[in-house]
């Protein structure tokens, strides 16, 4: 599997640190209860699908990447630094 | 008929003429006591002491394709009951029990071969993990030897000793753990099960779920049309997440692909199970002679039940270091499973927060040892709505909580387990 | 700048780069522009974010990542970094790494296959011409490289690793059949 | 000798000497071993796996389930190597195995005898009883029965390398649809790779008779391998075989380097693992030719008729004086030209319904007979032949377009499975398309590298197509044949028989896969590319289902077997991982160091002296040493990271459970980090350089997770902070210096700074110079004494352990290892990695107050819950034998004394043991349950896999000096 880097170009994936699902926020902190951070730490969506993933570019330019990838076929659509993907 | 070599010899005076399937290959009925959905080792077996245990004999396990397909027909084949924490020993040493008697119990030679499990350790604090892990496990009953480097030396002589990147310092041995033959496993289920009433329905895929006005799961529909049922089980692994939602639910569970290998036949070499704690790579050899390995997950989110070659790589590399001469056994076939990884490492066997369904699922790689004693005591929550005691920490409810069973201790992130 | 190397007879010119100072330089947020500006203003040199090299003189900068370079000085007194971060005060964060790094240069008509060999990028001149950076691992050692000439690549490694590193040069230089020269940095 | 007095593409100039079961034979340069045997008139070769039947050579190709020997002896010995793709060199040594005592009379057979029983499954319906002899009769006999060859047990003595590959078109095959792809490609100046696994280019082209522009086909192909290597952007790596196909378009070849020479020269290694990311790839790998199922089809001279024509044509061999040939397909009779052109006799041509030629015979091969092949049955009547050669139609080798996925579908048309989705990236050419005539395989190459180079935009030179005799291939379908005597094999190497297959459907074994496992149809070293569709086929029609509905199964990687050793490549051994050596790693070996790996570095565990007889001594040594006068230890190996810009102090206030904001510039502060879920991550100092710069340290085994974990705050959770970070583990050579004598230690290295109390107090930090360069100086303790920890840049850390040990020499500083570290953090009652196991909590770990409630961090929330604060969870006590001298041990178990020693009365265990000089015996930490209301208790701590039960007190995890009055001193 070969992950478009958008910082390096495309790389295989074995230079990469997988963390999962982008999708969950962490809760403000000041504010949010167990409950909330339970909900955020532990349930995952687990897509048969596309889905929005962090990874993280460890062999390379040590930077998050939000990466597009259907969990079915590994195909993947595209990728966006997670620092940019936040904004 | 029995299964002995006396029905064995006379059939083959008759050209094996007279046997009949090994299970009924059932077509759907519009309802059932019980419907489990899952035609895996857990689903087969869950069914067959739900129909012997607890006398419940109206029941279907549906299958979407044909039944041991999933991971119970893929793994490792690996049993062994030497976890750490209180929450599993109790359940995986039921687990090793079963295997102990489960030939004679289902009339199937599933080929349980106890030659042992021997994980290695390379460093004063990998074995004082060990001996932390042998001392619970001997607590709880259960056999465990800790060996020094002479003790292992014994045991498995050809390993890399002298000139090895972390050389080996002991292991943790136990001798009752060893492999079954799979797919005997998942047939020999089936067989008991289909034989006592249970109707195991292949190329049945569940679509959703059929729910009551107060919400209970009452049903499902299939590809083959709607069963209702009083009550619905799964045990569909690494499908889980996937067949949960259909009833709304979000599951601590990442899918997550495995590889497994195995060699071209060979001459018997490796004696039992052997483990490189330093390395990702374990090993042990088939009844027909494959070296059968594999290591750590890809580590990515998957339904595609294949990998990528950078964990071949790492596995073969592992091997290497571990045991030099295997460098020219040659590799086979290398496939894939999808496991459901929870996000502590441990099962899930539990009611599900909608009335009328229940689970059984987060098994993780290491659900085929499972096998017996998750289908005991699954069938056991299914039939008196109480958890078995062996499986009793296996709650839903435990993430939430913080009362996790986290064997490793690598926290809430499913592919670290 | 390091003299030229002896002639490499078709085989592996290696040397270690010893005078080198070396330090991460971050962008501060929002900052690239203006961490370019000030680049400019003291060193002449344009920097670009990218996983190329900005520079040609004594110092230089190695695009490692977003808003982030290896930069490299030839002859650097060892508080070299702490003068870049006077330099870039305000707009970037300067590590010291003069000592964190082991740097190869690897020349000849080897060098690329070599390295290729190693490496899981593509490193053909069209798609790696000279001047291209790429943060990659080789033999499970992570590796800068550095295209500075059309056979020729600077190659840090993390100075633990270094000794590994060695190792896999030569065994791979073995196996391909390849003689490998060492030089140190003095000849 | 069966050699041809011409032709075929062997050298004759260049003889090699060969052995097979010790007798020598001589083959030439461009003989397989397959084809050397042959000519030798060697036909019996093997035994197959369960009946242990004599068998012969089957094919020439990868798909041979019969001809399996050991290649080679000693630690170099091959088991299971396929004759027909052996490459043939001077000094081979081959075996044949699975038999015993010899190939001629294998005592094994009797197997055979026993084949009533022993049908598909029977052992799962056996071997039940009595229980326990399974392990220790069934078992073993099973095993030893089964299995093929076997390894030598020795370490594989060869070398493997590794390289990477990256092209516009990857080309599968060079046959000539794949020739003609590369050319296309080639020409219009594409990046074009083309691997072929055998040693010659060609393909059936080596083999069969054809013309190509009017000329012999090999011309053609001679001209286009020479226009191929002219060719710049073009490579071809011939020996190599394309295995597998992975995500994204990228695959794995080996590459057989030294296969063919008796040991690979110095330094050579044995193959070479290829990985290749391509844009576009074409799959140009043939049809394999399909066995038909008659009875006694496994008799040594039963042949595959396009291997009968390989070894004629190419070979110049001739398996038999009289080959009958039995064919579905019209290769059949282009095969009986080519004997006839040869000088063979053709006793025989049979199809089931008589099409062909004049001479042609209707009906079916019923039986055969002969020790080899004498005689076949045709209609009860017997023909005389020493080779029978079976075209029984083609299946094209789709297996590396299945890989991703991708599933065959069944073509009535050629009555085979095919791909028609295959994945993206890829097309097929030729016989792989299931187009199986010559002018196909060209106009498919032409026309697939012509839509490739056109989907990467890159213009095609428009060659000629060149012309071709043509010969399109019939097809036919014949699964059994009807009244066949004696056994009809399916799967020749796994012995399973038509007659299985009929039992297996009988059984509810229905799905294509249940077959499969049940009967093992397609699980042997051919993973039955010789038989598997036929074992399909028959199921289907048992069960009568349609070829399209039951489908196949899936094909996995490797396409071919590959040696384990090439996909690990050099990473063997000792070179299995990476050694990360620290700066004065030359310097502690120098002092007699022994080493432990932690990770992947490598650690002085302890210093030896001489005359010292074993670790615990110099261990002991040392740790007095520290309490007494002064130590060094590196701890070069802890993680660093910098953490600089306006934000670095708020990011650290949210990583760290305590305030790092608050630090005043100069000063350090233990810190403790937790997971999100609320258990203890990692633990470590921060010191604060300036208002904006920290350093943070973290453990050795987590430096590289703590910093992805910060990286992860910095960019995912929290990218509006301006913060940055960045690992220096490697940057600098970091010493603790311990011991009352450790300031006058110091202030000889460091004369210019004022080192006293008042000046650099506990938990001070500076950044200052050493010798002219950068030092970092921090007053750190792990041990409880007065300790400092200096740090200088890398390159000047053995300098720096020469430095102290010559200022210290007066007063006998002393080296210390990661073992006498260990022993002073016990009597501190510091916790380390076995107590930051990821299964503690701050609680647990007696730092409950360490969780700052005046702000947010990561894991606050979580670790608030009741689970994680329980008083009853095993939390960090220190534990004393109540015996003078006993020994407590890590991994013990703490039970109340009197409690049986069983799991329900468990209530934590030890975590680290050391023996303390101090206290002058061993001590312990534990985690206990409830264990700080139960200091003064006695409680036992047991080991049964030591067979040890030592009564300990429940005390203080600080040993030592509880006030902390040394280390402030
Ligand atoms: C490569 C590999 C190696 C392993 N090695 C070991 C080992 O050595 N030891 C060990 O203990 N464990 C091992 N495991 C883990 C073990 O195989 C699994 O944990 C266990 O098999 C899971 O339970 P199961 O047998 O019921 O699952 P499965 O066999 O996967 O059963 C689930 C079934 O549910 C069916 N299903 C899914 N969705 C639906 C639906 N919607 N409708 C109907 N049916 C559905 C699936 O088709 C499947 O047949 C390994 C796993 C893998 C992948
Ligand atoms: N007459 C018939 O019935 C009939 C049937 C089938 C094929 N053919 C003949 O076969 C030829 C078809 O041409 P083609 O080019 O499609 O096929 P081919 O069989 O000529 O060439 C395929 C090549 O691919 C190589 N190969 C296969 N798998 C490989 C792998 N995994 N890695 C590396 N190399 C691999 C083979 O060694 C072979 O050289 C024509 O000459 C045609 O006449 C004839
Ligand atoms: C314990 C075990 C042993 C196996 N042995 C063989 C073998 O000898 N030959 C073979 O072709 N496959 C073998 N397989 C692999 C199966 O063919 C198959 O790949 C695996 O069960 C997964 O199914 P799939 O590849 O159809 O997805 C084995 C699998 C297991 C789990
Ligand atoms: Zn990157």
């Amino acid at each position: 599997m070969r992950i478009p880097c958008p910082y390096c170009g495309e790389r295989d994936a074995h230079e990469f640190v997988y963390r999962g699902d982008a999708a969950p926020q962490r809760p403000d902190g000041a504010e949010a209860n167990e409950a909330a951070f339970a909900d955020y730490v532990y349930p995952r969506a687990n897509v048969a699908g596309a889905m929005h993933e962090h990874w993280y570019h460890a062999q390379g330019c040590r930077t998050w990447i939000v990466v597009e990838r259907d969990t079915r076929s590994h195909a993947i659509a595209g990728a966006t630094l997670a620092r940019e993907a936040k904004r | 008929m029995r299964y002995s070599i006396f029905s064995l010899v006379r059939e083959a005076l008759s050209g094996h003429r007279g046997w009949g399937p090994a299970w009924r290959d059932a077509q759907p009925k519009p309802a059932y006591d019980v419907v489990i959905v899952g035609g895996g080792g857990h689903g087969l077996a869950t069914a067959h002491y739900l129909a012997k245990v607890f006398g419940i004999t109206n029941v279907a396990v549906v299958e979407k394709g044909w039944i041991g397909g999933g991971n119970a027909g893929r793994n490792t084949t690996i049993i062994r009951s030497n976890y750490l924490l209180p929450g599993n020993i109790p359940f995986y040493e039921l687990s090793m029990q079963l295997w102990e008697g489960l030939e004679q119990d289902l009339n199937y030679n599933a080929m349980v071969s106890q030659r042992g499990v021997l994980n290695l350790c390379h460093s004063d604090a990998q074995r004082d993990a060990y001996e932390r892990r042998g001392n619970a496990m001997r607590l709880h009953g259960v056999d465990a030897e800790l060996l020094d480097e002479e003790g292992v030396r014994r045991h498995a002589p050809f390993l890399n000793f002298d000139n090895a990147r972390f050389p080996i310092k002991g292991g943790l041995l136990q001798r009752r753990g060893g492999t079954a033959r799979h797919d005997a496993v998942n047939w020999g289920y089936a067989r008991a099960a289909s034989d006592r009433g249970v109707d195991i329905i292949q190329n049945c895929e569940v679509t959703g779920f059929l729910r009551g006005p107060d919400g209970a799961v009452i049903g499902v529909e299939t590809t083959r049309g709607t069963i209702r049922a009083g009550k619905v089980a799964l045990a569909v692994a690494g499908n889980s997440s996937r067949v949960a939602a259909m009833a709304g639910l979000r599951l601590p569970i990442e899918s997550h692909v495995l590889q497994a290998f195995v060699s071209e036949g060979l001459k018997p070499i490796i004696p039992g199970v052997i483990t490189f704690g330093a390395g990702h790579f374990y090993i042990s050899q088939s009844d027909k002679g494959g070296l059968v390995f594999g290591g750590d997950i890809d580590g990515y989110n998957s339904y595609a039940q294949r990998g990528n070659l950078p964990v071949v790589e790492d596995v073969c590399e592992g091997g290497m270091a571990l045991m030099p001469m295997i460098g020219r056994a040659r590799l086979l076939r290398s496939w894939g499973g999808i496991m459901d990884m929870t996000m502590d490492g441990s099962p899930i066997i539990d009611h599900a927060p909608v009335p009328g369904l229940y689970l059984n699922a987060g098994w993780c790689y290491g659900g085929f040892k499972a096998t017996p004693a998750s289908g005991w005591c699954f069938a056991h929550l299914i039939a008196r709505d109480a958890p078995h005691p062996a499986a009793a920490a296996y709650r839903l409810d435990r993430f939430a909580s913080g009362r996790v069973i986290d064997e490793k201790g690598m926290g809430a992130q499913a592919n670290l387990h | 700048m390091v003299g030229a190397l002896p002639a490499a007879g078709g085989g592996l010119a290696v040397s270690e780069r010893g005078d080198l100072g070396i330090a991460t330089i971050m962008a501060r947020a929002s900052s690239t522009a203006a961490l370019a500006q000030r680049v400019a203003e003291r060193f002449g040199i344009a920097l670009i974010d990218g996983p190329i090299l900005s520079g040609a003189g004594a110092v230089r900068f190695a695009g490692t990542g977003p808003g982030s370079w290896l930069s490299f000085c030839e002859g650097a007194d060892p508080f070299w970094a702490c003068s870049m971060a006077v330099q870039l005060d305000g707009v970037a964060s300067v590590f010291d790494q003069s000592s964190g790094y082991a740097v190869l240069r690897l020349g000849g008509a080897e060098a690329m296959p070599m390295l290729q060999s190693g490496a899981f990028i593509d490193l053909h001149a069209d798609a790696f011409p000279v001047g291209a950076v790429a943060v990659t691992v080789i033999a499970h050692v992570g590796a800068i490289l550095i295209r500075v000439g059309e056979a020729q690549f600077d190659v840090a490694v993390f100075r633990s690793f270094a000794g590994s590193f060695w190792h896999w040069l030569a065994t791979s230089a073995a196996a391909r059949g390849v003689p490998l020269h060492r030089f140190s940095e003095d000849g | 000798m069966s050699r041809l007095a011409a032709g075929g593409s062997i050298d004759r100039r260049q003889p090699l000497a060969f052995t097979f079961d010790g007798k020598s034979y001589q083959g030439f340069a461009g003989d397989t071993l397959a084809s050397a045997l042959i000519a030798n008139d060697v036909r019996l070769v093997g035994r197959s796996f369960k009946y242990h039947r004599p068998r012969g050579i089957l094919t020439a190709g990868a798909e041979e389930p019969n001809a399996l020997v050991t290649l080679r002896s000693g630690a170099r010995a091959e088991p299971n190597s396929k004759a027909t793709t052996v490459e043939l060199y001077d000094g081979l040594e081959a075996a044949s195995q699975n038999r015993w005592p010899s190939l001629g009379f294998d005592m094994m057979a009797v197997n055979g005898l026993l084949s009533p029983i022993f049908v598909a499954g029977f052992y799962y319906k056996t071997f039940m009883w009595p229980r326990r002899f399974w392990e220790r009769l069934y078992e073993p006999l099973i095993r030893r029965a089964a299995g093929l060859g076997a390894l030598s047990g020795l370490p594989d003595p060869d070398s493997y390398d590794r390289d990477h590959a990256f092209c516009d078109l990857l080309v599968i095959g060079a046959g000539p649809a794949g020739l003609m792809a590369a050319l296309t490609a080639g020409r219009a100046g594409a990046r074009v790779l083309i691997v072929e696994e055998d040693f010659a280019l060609g393909g059936r082209l080596l083999a069969e008779r054809h013309e190509i522009d009017g000329q012999p086909a090999a011309d053609w192909v001679a001209a286009v391998a020479a226009e191929l290597a002219s060719l710049p952007t073009v490579r071809v790596l011939k020996r190599t075989t394309l295995f597998g196909g992975y995500d994204s378009c990228t695959f794995g070849a080996v590459e057989k380097v030294a296969d063919h020479l008796v040991t690979p020269a110095a330094g050579q290694p044995r193959q070479r693992l290829w990985k290749i990311a391509a844009k576009r790839t074409i799959l140009a790998t043939g049809a394999v030719e399909r066995p038909i199922s008659f009875g006694g089809n496994d008799r040594p001279g039963v042949m595959q008729a396009s291997a009968v024509e390989a070894y004629v044509n190419r070979f110049a061999t001739a398996p038999g004086k009289r080959i009958a040939i039995f064919a579905l397909t019209a290769s059949g009779l282009r095969l009986a030209r080519a004997l006839k052109a040869a000088g063979i006799e053709v006793p025989a041509i049979v199809t089931p319904d008589g099409t062909g030629d004049g001479s042609t015979i209707a009906g079916m091969v019923t039986a055969t007979h002969g020790k080899t092949l004498r005689s076949i049955e045709v209609s009860g009547r017997r023909i005389e032949a020493d080779i029978l050669a079976m075209a029984g139609g083609w299946n094209p080798a789709i297996g590396i377009a299945s890989h991703l996925g991708a599933r065959p579908v069944w073509d009535d048309a050629i009555h085979a499975f095919v791909l028609k989705t295959p994945p993206a990236g890829m097309a097929l050419a030729g016989a792989a398309a299931g187009h199986f005539s010559l002018g196909e395989a060209i106009d498919d190459g032409l026309r697939e590298a012509q839509a490739a180079l056109a989907d990467l935009g890159m213009p095609a030179t428009v060659g000629a197509r060149p012309a071709t005799s043509d010969d399109p291939a019939g097809v036919g379908t014949l699964w059994s044949v009807p009244g066949s005597k004696g056994k009809a094999f399916v799967d020749f190497q796994h012995d399973v028989t038509v007659d299985d297959i009929a039992l297996a459907e009988r059984e509810g074994f229905r799905s294509v896969e249940h077959l499969k496992r049940y009967t093992t149809l397609g699980m042997a070293t051919d993973q039955g590319k010789a038989g598997q569709v036929n074992g399909q086929a028959l199921l289907a029609a048992a069960t009568a289902t349609a070829m399209g509905e039951k489908g196949t199964v899936i094909a996995r990687p490797p396409d071919r077997p590959v040696a384990i050793g090439a996909f690990a490549g050099a990473h063997t051994a000792a070179h299995f991982r990476p050694v990360r050596l620290t700066a004065g790693h030359a310097w502690a070996a120098e002092n007699g160091a022994s080493f432990v790996d932690t990770g992947q570095w490598k650690r002085a565990q302890w210093f030896t002296r001489p005359g010292e007889s074993d670790w615990l001594e110099s261990v002991t040594r040392e740790a007095r040493a520290v309490r007494t006068g002064v130590g060094i230890c590196d701890v070069s190996t802890l993680g660093k990271i910098e953490v600089a810009g306006p934000d670095a102090a708020t990011l650290l206030d949210r990583l760290y459970t305590n305030m790092m904001s608050t630090l005043p510039v100069g000063k350090a502060r233990y810190g403790l980090m937790l997971r999100e879920d609320g258990f203890v991550f990692d633990d470590g100092t921060a010191a604060r350089l300036a208002d904006d710069r920290y350093v943070i340290s973290t453990t050795t085994a987590n430096a590289a997770r703590v910093m992805q974990h910060v990286d992860y705050c910095r960019h995912v959770l929290w990218p509006e902070l301006d913060a940055q970070a960045v690992s220096v583990t490697e940057q600098w050579a970091q010493v603790a210096v311990a011991g009352p004598n450790a300031r006058v230690l110091m202030q000889r290295l460091l004369p210019d700074m004022d080192l006293s109390n008042e000046a650099f107090p506990f938990m001070a930090s500076a950044q200052c110079r050493w010798r002219d360069g950068p030092a970092r100086l921090f007053r750190l303790s792990f041990s409880g004494e007065l300790a400092y920890e200096i740090a200088v840049p890398a390159d000047r850390g053995a300098a720096l352990m020469r430095a102290l040990t010559e200022a210290g020499r007066s007063f006998g500083v002393t080296p210390y290892g990661t073992e006498a570290l260990g022993v002073l953090r016990i009597e501190k009652g510091h916790p380390a990695g076995n107590e930051l196991n990821g299964q503690t909590t701050a609680h647990d770990l007696g730092m409950g107050r360490m969780l700052s409630a005046r702000k947010d961090f990561i894991g606050r929330a979580l670790a608030g819950r009741a689970a994680l604060t329980d008083p009853m969870r095993p939390t960090l006590v220190g534990l004393k034998p109540v015996r003078p001298g006993e020994r407590v041990r890590g991994g013990a178990h703490l039970l109340p004394l009197g409690a049986a020693a069983r799991a329900e009365h468990d209530q934590g265990y030890v975590t680290s043991a050391c023996f303390s000089p101090v206290v002058d015996g061993w001590i312990a930490l534990g985690l206990l349950a409830n264990g700080p209301s139960r200091i003064g208790e006695r409680v036992r701590a047991v080991s049964p896999v030591r067979g040890t039960d030592v009564e300990v007190e429940v005390c203080s995890p600080i040993f030592f000096d509880p006030e902390g009055v040394r280390l402030r001193g």
